[in-house]
């Protein structure tokens, strides 16, 4: 069924808004600053209850079933944590009078200590809104380092097989993006890093697990590398979910990384945001940090700006508050047991569907992964299929697609992250009918191209909305 | 524990699928030297009853809950927000779907997005708006970018001293380590910028103005456009409450080149500043350079109408280190709250509640006047305005607050000079009660 | 797409349930009281949580469209109305505490008061938990008067227009129903009530408006012939919705009625229930009601159970608060204003329709309705189309069929009720797809009788439900 | 207003189209003398803040909120409810839907009720539920009716002294019009009811039992079905508390012929009593006697499963006078809840959780006892229980109360005879300091 857009809709003079009274006289406004009223539909309350209605049955979500998107940890979000962030006391906190609201920077101070906990890191800052204003975050602070140090260094290595922001975030603050091939393994040579690194390099930008899904096992060796250099290591920790309470990344030689509460603890990915991307450093990087810092006083909780090398502000107040509110509940309800079996579980679910996947698609590195596994459409050349086809006939059978066509080191790349919260049964119908699918390839190629054909449109034209861009009604 | 559903058989089962005895093996190729030691130094799992009781337990410290009425804004304002906008937004289809790459399964969040971009532009009397990025603050730094990339070899931008001061040290925090000069422009005494010493057309890239301003003044941007355009810069207009939008002329008509600002007072909950939504719009003109997500409208196989994130060329995983921002999300379920909001009041809406806003504050600032109170700047205001209080005014503020009423927010933690100076915010959800109640204690 | 019984899913050992801690030493039970574990199955909080998002997928309600089942006044639901029920003070009254709980006896009381003066009525329970129970209190009552008269009466007058659980609810309380035709008009003409009322029967039942939407025009007439022979009038105000500020029912001479909040107060139906029934009663019947009543104190509210007349207690507590409470919120949003403009709208509404489809359907009385209006199939017959087939047509375009078969004095009746809460484009849309439908009727009827085929299922075989009952899997 | 979506002139559109010139015309038929005079007597309209305000304002009234813990039954239970349940069984289509009268349209509802039926009889240990009626007294009263329909010409039931007094109120008001005979039944010393002196076979339709009883005492029904079927009547048994049957023998297993009772339990808040939940369940044979809507499994003209409303033929609108009962709703919602909730806790979650019940209830048995309480009746209880308290709880009872402690339900307001009597329950939503902190002060 067809729902029209919001402004073929409605009635002037319909409202689906109590107007509150006038209590007070009505106020002159010089005529010079007075606008027209905006030009927005007006709509009952019934108009707006069905408008959004019927748009929210054409999205799946986790709620939905299987997404099993690579490097994006679509795991099940727990209802309780929209409660949580719901309280009363949480959602009225006023960010200029902290002193109203002293639970919220207990909560927030905490949730620094867990993060820190977690990722064997020394200090935390919380600001960063989405994981790519955490790695801004992070290489601000390499800047300022190297301003402090005297040396401004203008190169920054980041592997192919880095997560997509990488090299953006680095440019914003200065950097040059070098860019480091992996090796025929998956992973990175320590060889290619020290061919690379010098003292005029900042360091490097490393995920770890990368985006192929596998530990990049020689990075003790790496990290001795850049620190040999005077250079600094920065870690995406986008796929922190494999190795809660397995990986140190501090013994790992990491200096500054930024975490995605929205993937690894379980905050709703909201259709594209809000996340957080919380920083974690080590003790030297610390004084680097955004303010206000919150600290711990012997009356409570209290702000700190007085931080002369720190780098400032990166958000207007505290970072999304209302997404690290439900990942603090989050960490609260699983605690450390649960956090690190839902990474060892994350694991097995994802080496599980490699293993029953391996002779249906080709593997694009057969050596021991994590928390995702990647493939390619190799195979299904021969029959005009691609990675595309089968991804969209997926959606057919009810299920999210993969990440697909990423890293870009793959061809045809399909990129499968079940994430701990599938169950084995789930996990099964999913790879039978991704068997079913590579079979239909063989034999019925066509129907994979023209999928899929059970949603509300068909593929859309993507080539038209980028060349004539329509992007209001 | 109930969000993990494997049993013991299940896992034995998959293990010797994979060829392990133990979930441990999985982890065999990790370098010693890299492992985790010992357990995770966290409190020990809750049950869902103990984790309410916890929140509970914060319960007394979090006052605001019960305040009869905040009289504060500066960037965070408490509106009224329908229970449809919880309870749509909250559909868990909108909240638990990722970004939008498989536009097919998406296209609630997409149409929704596309509406959100329409109404802002529409709001703020633009030609495109994006889908939303962090919150105001970095929307404002980001602005500042997009000019300079525009202006090419400029490396200069003013910014106006009445942005909102945390505004200005995000702008800083961004645009320092690219080298760029930030130049603050001056109050006259109105409360407005003083725009009578640009620096050199060749050099100034940008001018970045807020209004209502942090004092809550409403700028001239009628005069201020081609003053900034004749100086060969670009006009920046920020905002903290775009509700002032409902009543007064947009910064599109005014001229403005660039518009950005904090969407939070559209539904979405104060939550100590966060999750907010950085409101962004631009020219048709500039599309390609604006920074963020945006969504577009398109046809499927069928020539049917539908929805998909586009113009991505300008993203990071096409142009890596050459693409417009490092942004790759948005604050996506904020900007559907913001639509459901906008869409719930309606153009005739959104100008009624606005003008109350208006009569409200200046109800309240007429009766501080006659208590005494001094105009801290003369031009006119919205729904916010500073002053100086009287002398005994803190003492006041302290016995309000004891019966649920905050009075205003010191302005001397921003400025030592501002000593007495106090930030009035005066929203729908103040009655006047209220405010002949405050005004009755600043007169005793 | 499809989704499992439950007990098709889950396994042994799961649990969506956050157990509590055992904190006190366990004790011992006696083997003879040991039953097994309920053989429930094991689920999973993902589990459960998918499989009711997709089964809510799979429902129509209010919320999703047009809903203009006739005499079921499907009206919009306010969302605000959940979320006063769900105020912790209220979801957390227990009944056995009402000291405890003097808010919410305030709020029942001031519900009596309103619904009393909305029907013009003097008294009022709301214990009643649906309309039926509401009915069956008002015949209980009548039972229990004319016992207290002294002589028990056996019969009741019941037209056929009357509400289908009329009859039940009378029999229960030992009344014969008897039934009593309505006239060529579609109401009842006061001859044929005096011509069966005498002293051996107890009253009359009548639904007014009638279930064909029409206002019985002479019950004043009626009303009076039932009380010159001494009986009761009981009126059933399932569509009050039609006549709210323009109806006094006591001056009607109605001596009791029962409402249906959730029709006319617009709780939510719940696929079902709850809904409420409270029972309004003239003075003389007031001794009668069910206990406890709440009354006012000099210090607040109380319970009154020392009520020799009554009938006794019809719920185990105070009926169904919770939606009681809803229809408090509903009755305060609107005031007294816009109730009454909501049943002018609810008449606009109906009429309009009415008039827009008049020659596309038979209508079935053409006099002034109200609220609702009823049409046959009579001139589908032709098409070997019957109403049911229009109806499961409409499905396909995304409406719920109007009530279909009901009243019974109409064959093939088609029913309805669009309520007041449509907007006009919405009703055009549906008047336009109506039409449309008419005209498939005559050229492609096989269409209509293969509809619906856009939903999960196609028409159910009912008779095999009936005949080999399968009641639990 | 907001919930009326007609524009001014559209009414004028709508009226002209029907040959109107005025709202009041569409009424023009109805007579004069039946006429509302003026406007109706309520308070003017709020605004929804109004309306929240009005509720907050409620709320210091409503103290039961805030208290730490309840320790009170007797017919309405505090359970811990997960967030799952409320946000599942609040998705709008499910609490938006009317009656499954279009199965096509209304499969979720249909599967879930069907479900529910399902566990329903699997907890109770029966062949058949249906789909819920309105709580557990009218479940009783149509159970008895029921049993008198099957039992054609006989007119009498027997009704246990220790089922709820509220309940057998109702059954009272059910049954008298019909000039049926109620016999109540007396206790023996353990709580236990005494079913030694039984009416005769030839009048003696039913005898009721409620196990776990008003009491707390669980009956004995392994030794009761026999002894009132050999008195030719059938086994009705009713609960009001269905966790019971988490831990204890099902009534089905023991022989009951009818089982019915409150489902409030199962993830429904009290509410003050309402809205709540009549499970009813029956042995297939009686099926076509049973009241109450109920859920059928069929299939669709391709041969799909699918789910319908069966067996109408027992309602009101064929059969209308001779229907076996008035019922033609059922508490769908509440039915809907209650099977999220047993979905989420499971066979082996509910074993659990009414064990830990079961448990809890005999430390604070055991705890009172060793303070001076005695036992008011010997037999079993699951988790409550009753006792006569030493003199002065009275006031101890106050002292905890202002601690946030509910301590017992006093019972000489059932009965005078029953004098420092109290009803303790104790559910998993108290912890062991609450119930230890009771028994100090107890002590004290």
């Amino acid at each position: 069924l067809e729902e029209a857009l919001l402004w073929e809709k409605g009635k002037k003079g319909r409202s689906a808004f109590s107007m509150p009274q006038q209590d007070v006289p009505e106020a002159d406004l010089d005529a010079s600053l007075l606008g027209a009223a905006p030009d927005f539909p007006d709509l009952g309350e019934v108009d707006v209850v069905r408008h959004y209605t019927r748009l929210s049955q054409w999205n799946f979500g986790i709620d939905t079933g299987l997404y099993p998107l690579g490097s994006c940890t679509m795991k099940y979000n727990p209802k309780i944590n929209e409660r949580l962030a719901a309280t009363p006391g949480i959602a009225s906190a006023h960010p200029l009078l902290p002193e109203l609201s002293p639970g919220m920077l207990r909560i927030l101070f905490e949730l620094q200590q867990f993060l820190a906990a977690i990722t064997g890191m020394d200090a935390v800052s919380l600001q960063p809104a989405a994981g790519a204003q955490g790695e801004l975050t992070a290489m601000l602070m390499f800047a300022a380092y190297f301003r402090e140090q005297g040396g401004q260094r203008r190169r920054i290595l980041i592997p192919d097989t880095a997560h997509g922001t990488n090299p953006a975030s680095a440019a914003l603050c200065g950097f040059k993006p070098v860019p480091l091939r992996s090796g025929p393994d998956g992973i990175l040579d320590p060889a290619t890093v020290a061919a690379e690194m010098d003292e005029q390099t900042a360091g490097i930008m490393l995920t770890n697990p990368n985006t192929l899904g596998l530990f990049e096992e020689n990075i003790r060796a790496i990290t001795d590398i850049v620190h040999g250099a005077g250079g600094l290591v920065y870690g995406d920790g986008a796929n922190l979910n494999a190795v809660m309470g397995i990986v140190d990344f501090k013994r790992c030689g990491v200096d500054a990384m930024h975490l995605n509460l929205h993937k690894t603890f379980s905050t709703p990915h909201g259709g594209g945001g809000p996340g957080a991307g919380p920083v974690c450093v080590v003790k030297r990087l610390e004084p680097f940090l955004p303010v206000p810092r919150i600290v711990k006083t012997a009356q409570g909780y209290d702000l700190h700006s007085d931080a002369p090398a720190s780098i400032g502000r990166m958000h207007a107040f505290f970072g999304n508050v209302s997404v690290l509110v439900r990942a603090y509940g989050y960490i609260l309800s699983m605690g450390p047991q649960f956090l690190k079996k839902a990474s060892q579980l994350a694991v097995l679910n994802a080496v599980y569907v490699r293993e029953q996947l391996r002779d249906t698609l080709e593997l694009a590195y057969d050596r021991p992964s994590l928390h995702e596994s990647v493939f390619s459409d190799k195979r299904q050349h021969a029959f005009k299929v691609s990675t595309l086809d089968m991804a969209k006939r997926l959606i057919d059978h009810g299920y999210h697609p993969p990440t697909v066509y990423f890293p870009l080191v793959v061809p045809g790349a399909i990129m499968i992250e079940p994430t701990e919260t599938e169950c084995k049964e789930d996990l099964d119908r999913f790879i039978a009918v991704f068997k079913e699918i590579a079979r239909e390839a063989e034999t019925d190629g066509e129907r994979l191209r023209q999928a899929p054909t059970r949603t509300k449109v068909r593929r859309l034209d993507e080539t038209r909305a980028a060349r004539t861009p329509c992007l209001i009604g | 524990m109930r969000y993990l559903p494997h049993t013991p058989d299940e896992i034995e089962q998959m293990l010797a699928a994979v060829g392990k005895r133990q979930l441990d093996e999985l982890f065999a190729h990790i370098p010693e030297d890299c492992r985790y030691r010992g357990d995770i130094d966290l409190p020990d799992q809750l049950s869902e009853w103990d984790l309410l009781r916890r929140f509970q337990d914060l319960g007394p410290q979090l006052s605001l809950a019960s305040a009869r009425a905040v009289l504060v804004g500066g960037g965070s304002y408490y509106h009224f927000v329908p229970e449809i906008v919880r309870s749509l937004a909250g559909r868990s289809e909108f909240v638990t779907a990722y970004t939008p790459y498989q536009p097919e399964m998406a296209q609630g969040t997409l149409q929704a997005i596309f509406e959100y971009q329409t109404l802002t532009a529409r709001l703020l009397g633009m030609e495109v708006a994006n889908a939303s990025i962090y919150d105001g603050a970095s929307a404002l730094a980001e602005a500042l970018l997009m000019a300079l990339r525009l202006a090419r070899k400029k490396r200069t931008v003013a910014v106006s001293a009445a942005i909102h001061p945390h505004y200005r040290q995000v702008v800083r925090t961004y645009l320092e380590p690219g080298g760029f000069r930030i130049i603050e422009l001056p109050l006259d005494e109105t409360g407005r910028t003083d725009l009578t010493s640009l620096p050199p057309p060749d050099e100034l890239a940008a001018v970045a103005l807020q209004s209502p301003n942090f004092f809550g003044v409403i700028e001239d941007m009628v005069d201020a456009a081609p003053t900034v355009h004749d100086a060969g810069a670009l006009l920046v207009t920020c905002f903290t409450e775009p509700f002032a939008y409902g009543l007064l002329r947009s910064p599109g008509s005014c001229g403005a080149d660039i518009v950005c600002g904090e969407g939070q007072s559209f539904g979405i909950a104060p939550s100590l500043g966060g999750a907010g939504l950085g409101m962004f719009a631009c020219r048709m003109e500039h599309v390609r350079n604006m920074p963020g997500r945006v969504v577009g409208e398109t046809v499927d196989l069928d020539g049917k109408r539908g929805f998909v994130l586009t113009l991505s060329t300008r993203e990071q995983h096409i142009r890596r280190e050459k693409a417009t921002s490092n942004i790759c999300s948005n604050q996506g379920l904020c900007a559907l709250t913001a639509a459901v909001y906008m869409a719930s009041l309606g153009g005739t809406g959104l100008r009624r509640l606005a003008k109350l806003n208006y009569d409200k504050a200046a109800y309240l600032k007429n009766g501080l006047l006659a208590s005494g109170a001094r105009l801290l700047y003369r031009g006119p205001t919205f729904n916010e305005f500073a002053v100086r209080m009287p002398a005994g005014f803190k003492e006041q503020r302290r016995r309000l607050m004891e019966r649920g009423i905050v009075a205003g927010l010191p302005l001397d933690g921003f400025d030592p000079a501002l000593q007495d100076a106090y930030l009035f915010c005066v929203t729908e959800t103040v009655s006047r009660s209220i405010i002949d109640e405050l005004c009755k204690e600043v007169q005793s």
